[in-house]
Parts: C-alpha cells; structure tokens; sequence
C-alpha cells in the first residue's frame, strides 16, 4: 500500500514527466521549479534547470519564493543576463518550458495579462513577464493550471498558442517549427494538442476524476483521447520529494494561506508592543 | 572618478538632489532585493508625475502607485496580493484613471534598456510578438511602442522596440566603493541595463568595502564609478526583499504583512502609514521593526557564509626590474642604460 | 550537461572530431592568453581552407596563415615582425594571392558575432565608419561588409554588419569544469560574444577544476556547458602567451624568438617546425622548451597569488523546515501537515 | 641642474599633459599607456584609465604588453567587455582618446592599415583595430608619433580626422560636435589644429629642435602659431617615472632591440643543449 497524495502533488509530478534527462529546461516558480527540482533529483540528473533571471544550472533545495531565487540553492554554474537567456531561447538552446495559465483556449493561446477591458480591468493579471516570448521559441513549451479558465476566446492574447489552429502558426513564419505547447496539465489531467487541427483534446485521465468532471470546466466540446489513459499513481519517493521541498504546494493553496495567517498571527502576538 | 568621497550621502540627499517631479524613474533591481528604502525615501519626499520603468514590478511598484507617485508605468509583470478576489495598486489606479501602463514582454522591456544603455535608438526583439495583443494593443507609447523594420541582410520583418534612456536609476546591490563602483551578485537579470541606460544613477548598498576589494574582484561590478551620482550604505536596505550573502526574504512580512494589506487600498495606505511615512529612513525603520516583531525575525533571515572560490588575478612580477636591479628584456641596470644613452648621444640637456 | 566527463579530451581528438577543412573558424582569445596549443594541433592536423575570424591577429593568425590552413581572414588587426623593414605571414600571402582579407574596426568586428550570439541577424554599428575606407573598401564580403537602414524611430541611417556564426571556436580559458563550464577572467575583449555564436566550441584550460568550485563563482562562467562540445585539460596551453593568475607573456620566446623568425617567411618556417610540428603535443613543447632553455625561464614568469575577495553566495536556510521540523511559514510539522491534509479530504489513495 | 632626457621620454611627458584630472581616459599601448601611468601617478590621480579590451580603472606598474594586459596592474575596477567599451565611448563617457601615426594628413585623417596597394601591399600595418571608433567618439584625440609619416594623400583613410578640412566632419552629421583629433605629438613638437580650417599647426616645439627639422618630414607648407613656444623640459620626477615604468621607452626603439637581442642571445647560451 503506497501513500495518499494530494491533487495538486500529482499534477506537479505528472509536470516533472515531462523532462527528459539532458535537456534544458526553463522554469518559473510554483509547479514548474517543484517540478524541475524532482526531476533533477530523481529521474533527470542531467537536466540543466535555468530560469530568465540568469542563474543557469541549478539544483534548487527548497522552493523558491521568485523566479531570481539564489537563495534556494548552493551555487549555480553560469550567471548570464536576462537578454542573453531570452537570445538562447530564440536560438533554439532551451528544449522545454513551463507556463502558468490564467485564460487558456482550445488552441493553447494563453492570457495572464487581464481580464476584462484592459484600460479598465475587472482583473489585473500579472502580464507576459517571460511567457510570449518562451512559448514562441522553446522547443515545447508545457502549461501547468492550478487556478486558469478554459474560454472559447481570451480577453487578451498574451502567448502564443496554435493561434487559430491548424498550420496558422507556421504560416506566420514567427515561430520555429515544432514550437508551440506540447501539453497542459491539471489538476484533473493531462491534455495534448492534435498534431493536425492543433485542438486541445484529454490524453490522459488522473486517477479518481471522472470526464464529466473534466468536461465541466471547458465549454467546447472537449475531444477525448481513443485511447484515453489514466495518469500514473505516484510513488512514495515522489511524494516524500514533494513534501519536503515544497509543503506549501502539498498543503495547496487555501490551506496554506490558513496556516501562514495563523502563524503570523501567533508571531506577532510573541512579539507585539 | 568624481571627487573623492563626495558622492556617499544619505538617501535623504541623494534622493533630494537627483530625483525630479515627472523623471523617468527606473528601478534598477530584478524582482529580488529592491531598492526598498530608495523608494520609500522617494515616496517620503512626495516626488510625483513618474513615468515608472520597472522589469518586474512587485511591492515596489505597488507602494510607489499607491504613493501617488506614478503617472505611467512600462513593465512587464505587476503583482496582485491576495488571489482573485485580492487586488493591487496598479489595477485600482488604473480603474481609476490615475495611471496609464504600458505592457512589454520580459525580453521587450530590457531590450529598451539595452539599446539606451549602447547608445542604440532602438535594439530588434523577437518577432513571435507580433502574433500578440502585446504588440496590437498599444499604450501611451502609439506607435512607437513596436515598429517593424526589414532585415538588410535576409529580407525578413524585424520587430523593434525604441531605446530607453531613463533619467535616474535606483539601484540596491551588495557592496560599492566610496568611489561609485557597485558590486552585484546573484541573478543578474536586467540590472546592469537598467542601470547603465540611465542617465543619473543612484546606488544603494548593504556595505561601502575598501576600494582593495572591488579591485580584487572587478567581474562582479555592475556599474562603474564614473557613472554613479550617489552612493548610500544601507545595511537592510532592501527589506522585506532579499540580498544574496546577506539576508533572506522576509516572509513574514513580504507574503504575510505587506501582502495582506496590499489587497484593499485602506489596507496597503495603512501599511505604509506604519512602515514607509512613519519611519524617516532605514535605521527607524528596522528599530520599529525590532521593537515590534524581536530581533529573532531578523536574526532567523541572515545568511550564512557560502564563498566563492578566488579567482588568482596574479602576475609573476609587478615591475620592469628583476630582482639584480636588471631590467627584464634587456638585462641591463638602470644606470648601466643611463651611460648608455648619455654614450649614444640620446640625452638632451 | 551531456554525458558525464564524454566531453573531456585530448587536443588531438577534440580537434579530429569538431574541426573540419574549409570551416569558419573563430580565435576565442582576445590579443591575450590565445589557444595556442589547439591552434598548433590544428596546424599538424593540416587543416585547410578556413575562413578565420581573430579579433586581434597575433602570433596565432601568423601560424594559422603560415600553415597553410587559411583562405579568408576577418580581423581588425594584423601582427607584423620586425618593424617596416620586416614582415607577416599575412603581408606574404596577400601578396601571394593565397589570402584574401576582410577589414574591420574591433567594434564592427565584435558586432557580427554578437549579432550571431544573440540569434539576429544583424547588428547596428557606430556610423562614423562610413567616412572611412573601411566602409568603401570592400573585400570578399562585399555589399554584406556593412549595409545601411533607417532607423525606424529617428529617421537616421543606421549601418549595420551581418551576423557571424562561426562553424567552430577554438578557446583557451583558465579553468573549466568537467561538464564545460569555462571560467575566464581579466579583460574579457570579446571572448564571450566568440565562442557563444559559434556552433561548436573547443575549450582548452589550465586546470579541470570540481564542479563545486564552479558553481561558488558562477560570475566568471563565460561559457555554460551545454554549448560546449570539448574540453581539454592543457597546462602551460597558451604559451608563449599569458594567461593572468598563472603565467606571464613569455617576452623572450615572443617578442624575442617569434617575432624575429616571423619576419621572413623562411624564419617562420623554421620556428614552427620546430616549435610546432616537432612537438606533437603540449607536453613534448614544454619538455623542449625545458631541455632547451632551463626550467628557469618558465618558473620566472609563474604567476605569483593575488586573488580576489570573496562573494558571499549564502543564504539563511537551505530547507523549508526548522530546527525543531516545523515549516517555516506555516509553522507545522510534516506529520501535522500530513494530518491536516487527511482531515480535510485532500489525500487520494 | 636638472636630469637629461630622450627626445621619446619629452614625448611621452607632453603625451601624460593631455590628460587632466577625474577625465575618462582610453589608452593604447606603448607611449600613451606610459604617459596615462605617468599622468595617473603624477598630476592626475583620479583619471579613470581603461582600456577597449573592458579592463576599466587601472593603476599600471609596469608598462604594459598589450591593450588586454592585466598582468601589468594590481586588479582594477570594473570588467566590461570589448562591445560595451566602445558603445560607452560612442556615448561620450570618454573624455580622451591616444591614438599612434601610421600616414597622417593635415587634417589629422590616419592611416594605420596599409602602404601601397590594398590588395598587394607594400607594407601591411595592423589595420583599424580600436583606432576608427575612438577618433569617432571620444571627445578628444590625442595622436602620438613616433615613426610614422606626414602625407598629402592616405593609401587609405583608416581613422576620420577632420576630413577635407573646415566644417566637412561635422556636415556628415556622424561625429559629436567638438570631436575629432586635438592634438598630434611628436618627438620633434605638438601641433593643433586650426579651429575654423582645422588644418594642422606647429603649436609647441621641443628644447632643441629647429622649425627646418620639424619642416623637413612635412611635404606641406606647415602654418606655425604667432606665438609658438617651447616645450617645457620635464622635471627629474617625471623622467625618473618613465625610466622606471618604461624603460624601453627611454631605451629608444633601436637601442631596445639591440639589448634584447644581445640578452636573448646570452640567457639562450646559458640553457642551449
């Protein structure tokens, strides 16, 4: 009998799958760098994890709390610049990267930038940061949801997906070929994109969900899979990797924001005049 | 090098001489370690009309919007406290149409600074943009936020974006010199841009260190000291960020305090009543801090060692003459040379 | 990182398996400290028609150019021997017909192949080279030497060069790591931009140091390792030239024997058969070197340690538990935590 | 009694006077890296001397190798690299510039690069390297000469002087207002250029030499200043610095090779099998 897991501990595992060893991954915070660090660490040795901050080749002992987190490691091999780590990119050096969503449609076209009218937001997102200009020229690039909508259209198109589907986003002549999102991972499961019409469609199936529960939250009519798998239970050494490098994420987020506002609370408290 | 001494000041000084009402500010520092008390000396002196430059904007942007500093912000990431249902500074002023922004891609915003900081009125950025709402939707910038230019060479589109030349620089970094040189370690993203594209730069840092020291290690300085207007040692100076060699992020009060109030305007206002009007620099400011939270939540935050190894900048000898008195190459003493050029007639009178 | 210590080899091998007949070959080194030993296995391994790119042409583009290997030359500056009385290889084979040559400035020179680091496919250059020769005088680049464009925001005429791409740099450093993590220090010319736009890259180094020395001072990585194809451990490898923190110029087999035999192409001739093609690798030229002048002569010009201060890489903490196995923001223990989580249903069999 | 001096020792003291104080300074080797120490040392302390090779604020001990010679100095302040040097002349952080004479012309135009025909030279010279750039850019530029020649006309126009003369530098709209060529020292004189023709004068002759001597290397009819004046000699400090810097430098160039060889000669006996 092997430990329990959370949802939010089984998609940043299934995220760390998608790393190959010797490859060259960007990584930005949350999922992706947990995800990065397990598979450095357990099945990926010679991954070179870097992120657009410039630290190249690290191997990160507890979660980093940005995205230029030196903190969170014993050194790195190469100290490079933002523009040369975006020029690396656009040179074809990085062979995966990992994108947070906050709109994502059927073609993988992403909006972390507003919601709303964007001189007059209901919601001010983020914005691109390094996401546009990542999923332009990784050679894959991989979009991890804790907290993003599907929609048939974006409010605003911050990152590039398939675009319109199809072979538009080669016709543009933008984008390196092969480029574009390989796969998004949820909480739920595991989608890829139809090698032919580009549309988002269910690969694989985390244990305990069912289609339904996945259908809900997207309103197109999802494909599915023929051949639709059920994802990986993980193992006890997957789970353990997780929880000690990155127990916020297994805590997930209301539970973590619950603790945290507890144990300030109790700090202050010790201390306040 | 300027003269000697006259550029350590306090912030107070520093930001009073070389921060003007509508600047083009640019905070030089990349989403770790901000220039904490650099801003909140700026907000304190009620500097206004900024056209804000900030690669990523976190609680620095946040507290200079809510200051009512800014008047236009260039960036590429704002922060929102507090989830969906949070908010942040940027989204009310927009809301309110106290703040126009203009949204850049990562690469996009630091090519700006890169083309200023070369002298360049515009640097050529990844065409994948173009397939974006960054690139249709345009700010206050128009048309000059992108334009496309043909390659000479291949014949293909090449998308632009014009050079930044921002009028002052804050900047927070591990250690300078007296002089203005200023070291920086860790995650170098567009620091150096930023600051070398400007046209004043003032330079904060956690140690002003010998001279000796700088010159020993010359790979790790960002800005040289000719180009620096102010240098102000402020040991904490950007907490509740972090520095690298000197302290860690300050959870408690980054993602707990400051996050926490930054999700509602009253609450970010109140916030920054206690800990940016209140205290009048750097030292009051960590007293507060103390008397407050204990010296233990500082204490728990400071870094351990972890050196670098040295790198041997040695040469085999530092001067002409070996150690006979004779000179290296041509094995003679300087008064054997001396009798020689009086003997060949090269010496005038 | 590729496969562990699969890139690590001999000058020999490194050059037979990445250096091809009629490559675009680039000098890494900058007037100091050049590859000397992988450019002379490249001369005995009789490799030919190279297009060379050499930032500064030293005595390693006069061998180059005197082995035969070299049609086309990019530089901007040319050794010659002797004074006006004497010579240069590439004086010779201009004349000769065997070598056409492409002038630059060191700035135009360093564009294209920061152009070709980046992926553009051009760079803008500084215009006052159009009032000169430079600009008129075109060789086997032809109209591509230098092309003008407007600059979209100005209106200015911009010049530009195209991007160099080299096919192979060839590059002496002072340490590296098994990986190919090369470390460089001192004036950094254009040693970055050289091997970063090539597609292969040799490196040759004083020492193979640990990983673990790298990764402390990850500022004087010039190179990371995934763009790095071979390394070469070669002590004593850029000799008769310097390299700062181990040897000094070698001023009496440079200026002295070198430069004399260069001067004539029987000279030259003569010197490298000695010097180069007798010695089939760095050991045997050092051990000539030793048998011919005294041990004396090598130990004179020995660096002497000057090292460089230390930068504190630490942090405070490098898990996320506490001393007592509490969480440090959430202030729990793994197994309250695990708890907590079966509690609320969060767990999944 | 004051010491005596070589005519290259004058030079280089006249050179180290170009120089004044908290001034950026770019330097080559041999007479102007000399005569910046000498500047450095003497009357200038807080010049910030550095060179195109990016090493930037150096105190040399001893005179240097080359433009990349880091050997020749205790450290430095700042390690920038070869483009960013030259971009930060082109916006006008460099104050003063020294550049040596292959062909110069009355306008200051040089030729470092080739004598006789381009393709079939006569005498191959080392080519632009920095030199083009600097006279572009740097606010002054002081040329030195030691063995080089005055013409009418360049084989080929390496580094842009004042061009045809007059206001013709500034009508190509490529250079800053005020740039180009200040002075031109030799061992026999300085010479400036005349504001309004910017044609080159005899502004300052050395102690001892006559207006024929200097006439005779000149194939146009030289303008001499009304009021030209002597060198002033230099002082014991200054000659005793060069002597002990740059001792080659006071050798003189014949006398240096002539002692080199003969010591290369006597150390390769005492070794040779």
């Amino acid at each position: 009998m092997s430990k329990s897991y959370t949802l939010d501990e089984l998609l940043a595992i299934a995220v760390a799958k998608e790393i190959n060893d010797y490859e060259n991954v960007v990584l930005g915070v949350g999922v992706p760098m947990t995800a990065g660090a397990l598979a450095k660490a357990l099945f990926a040795p010679h991954a070179t994890l870097m992120m657009e901050s410039g630290i190249v080749d690290i191997r990160p002992l507890l979660s980093l709390n940005n995205i230029a987190d030196a903190h969170s490691c014993k050194g790195f091999s190469y100290a490079t610049d933002l523009f040369s780590a975006f020029t690396a990119t656009y040179r074809g050096f990085v062979d995966v990267c990992f994108l947070g969503v906050g709109q994502v449609d059927k073609y993988g076209n992403l909006n972390t930038t507003v919601i709303g009218d964007y001189d007059k937001p209901t919601l001010r997102l983020p914005g691109s940061g390094g996401a546009a200009d990542f999923i332009s020229y990784s050679k894959r690039t991989v979009l991890t949801m804790r907290g993003g909508t599907f929609v048939d259209k974006l409010d605003y198109l911050t990152s590039p997906g398939y675009l319109e589907g199809g072979d538009s986003r080669d016709k543009t002549g933008l984008f390196p070929k092969g480029s574009g999102p390989s796969a998004l991972i949820s909480t739920k499961g595991i989608f890829r994109f139809d090698p032919v019409t580009k549309e988002m469609y269910l690969s694989q199936i985390h244990p305990g969900v069912s289609l339904e529960n996945v259908r809900k939250d997207i309103p197109w009519d999802l494909k599915v899979a023929p051949d639709l798998t059920e994802t990986m239970r993980p193992t006890d050494e997957e789970i353990d990797f997780i929880r000690d490098f990155a127990p916020e994420l297994s805590a997930g987020r209301q539970l973590a924001v619950e603790l945290r506002a507890a144990y300030q609370m109790e700090k202050s408290r010790l201390h306040c005049v | 090098m300027g003269e000697v001494n006259s550029k350590v000041m306090r912030a107070k000084e520093a930001v009073a001489r070389f921060v003007q009402d509508g600047d083009e500010l640019v905070i030089g520092n990349y989403t770790v370690g901000s220039c904490a008390e650099l801003v909140y000396e700026i907000i304190r002196q009620n500097k206004k009309g900024f056209t804000l430059y900030s690669q990523s904007g976190i609680f620095d942007v946040e507290v200079l919007v809510a200051g009512g500093c800014v008047d236009r912000l260039v960036s590429t990431y704002v922060m929102r406290s507090g989830g969906k249902k949070g908010g942040s500074a940027v989204e009310r002023a927009l809301n309110a149409g106290t703040l126009q922004i203009e949204d850049y891609t990562n690469f996009d915003y630091n090519a700006r600074l890169v083309a200023g900081m070369h002298g360049f009125s515009y640097m050529q950025v990844l065409e994948g943009v173009m397939a974006t709402d960054l690139f249709r939707k345009r700010g206050f910038m128009g048309e000059d936020k992108f334009r496309v230019i043909r390659c000479p060479y291949t014949g293909k589109d090449t998308v632009t974006v014009p050079a930044a030349n921002p009028d002052v620089c804050v900047i927070h970094v591990q250690r300078a010199d007296e002089f203005g040189n200023a070291q920086y370690w860790g995650a170098m993203g567009s620091v150096a841009a930023a600051a070398l594209a400007s046209k004043k730069i003032i330079v904060s840092c956690e140690e002003i260190v010998d001279h000796e020291i700088i010159q020993s290690s010359p790979h790790l300085t960002i800005i040289p000291a000719y180009r620096v207007n102010a240098v102000v040692e402020i040991p904490w100076g950007a907490h509740p960020t972090e520095v690298l060699g000197y302290y860690n992020l300050d959870y408690f009060m980054y993602n707990g305090l400051f996050s926490s109030a930054a999700a509602t305007a009253d609450g970010l206002k109140e916030w920054m009543e206690e800990w940016v009007y209140e205290c009048p620099d750097r030292p009051s400011y960590i007293e507060h801090y103390i008397r407050k939270f204990g010296t233990a939540a500082l204490d728990e935050i400071k870094a351990k060692p972890l050196y670098s190894a040295p790198a041997n900048y040695g040469s085999a000898f530092h001067s002409r003459w070996d150690r006979n008195g004779k000179e290296r190459s041509m094995g003679v003493t300087r008064v054997q040379l001396e009798n020689l050029l009086k003997e060949k007639g090269k010496l005038y009178e």
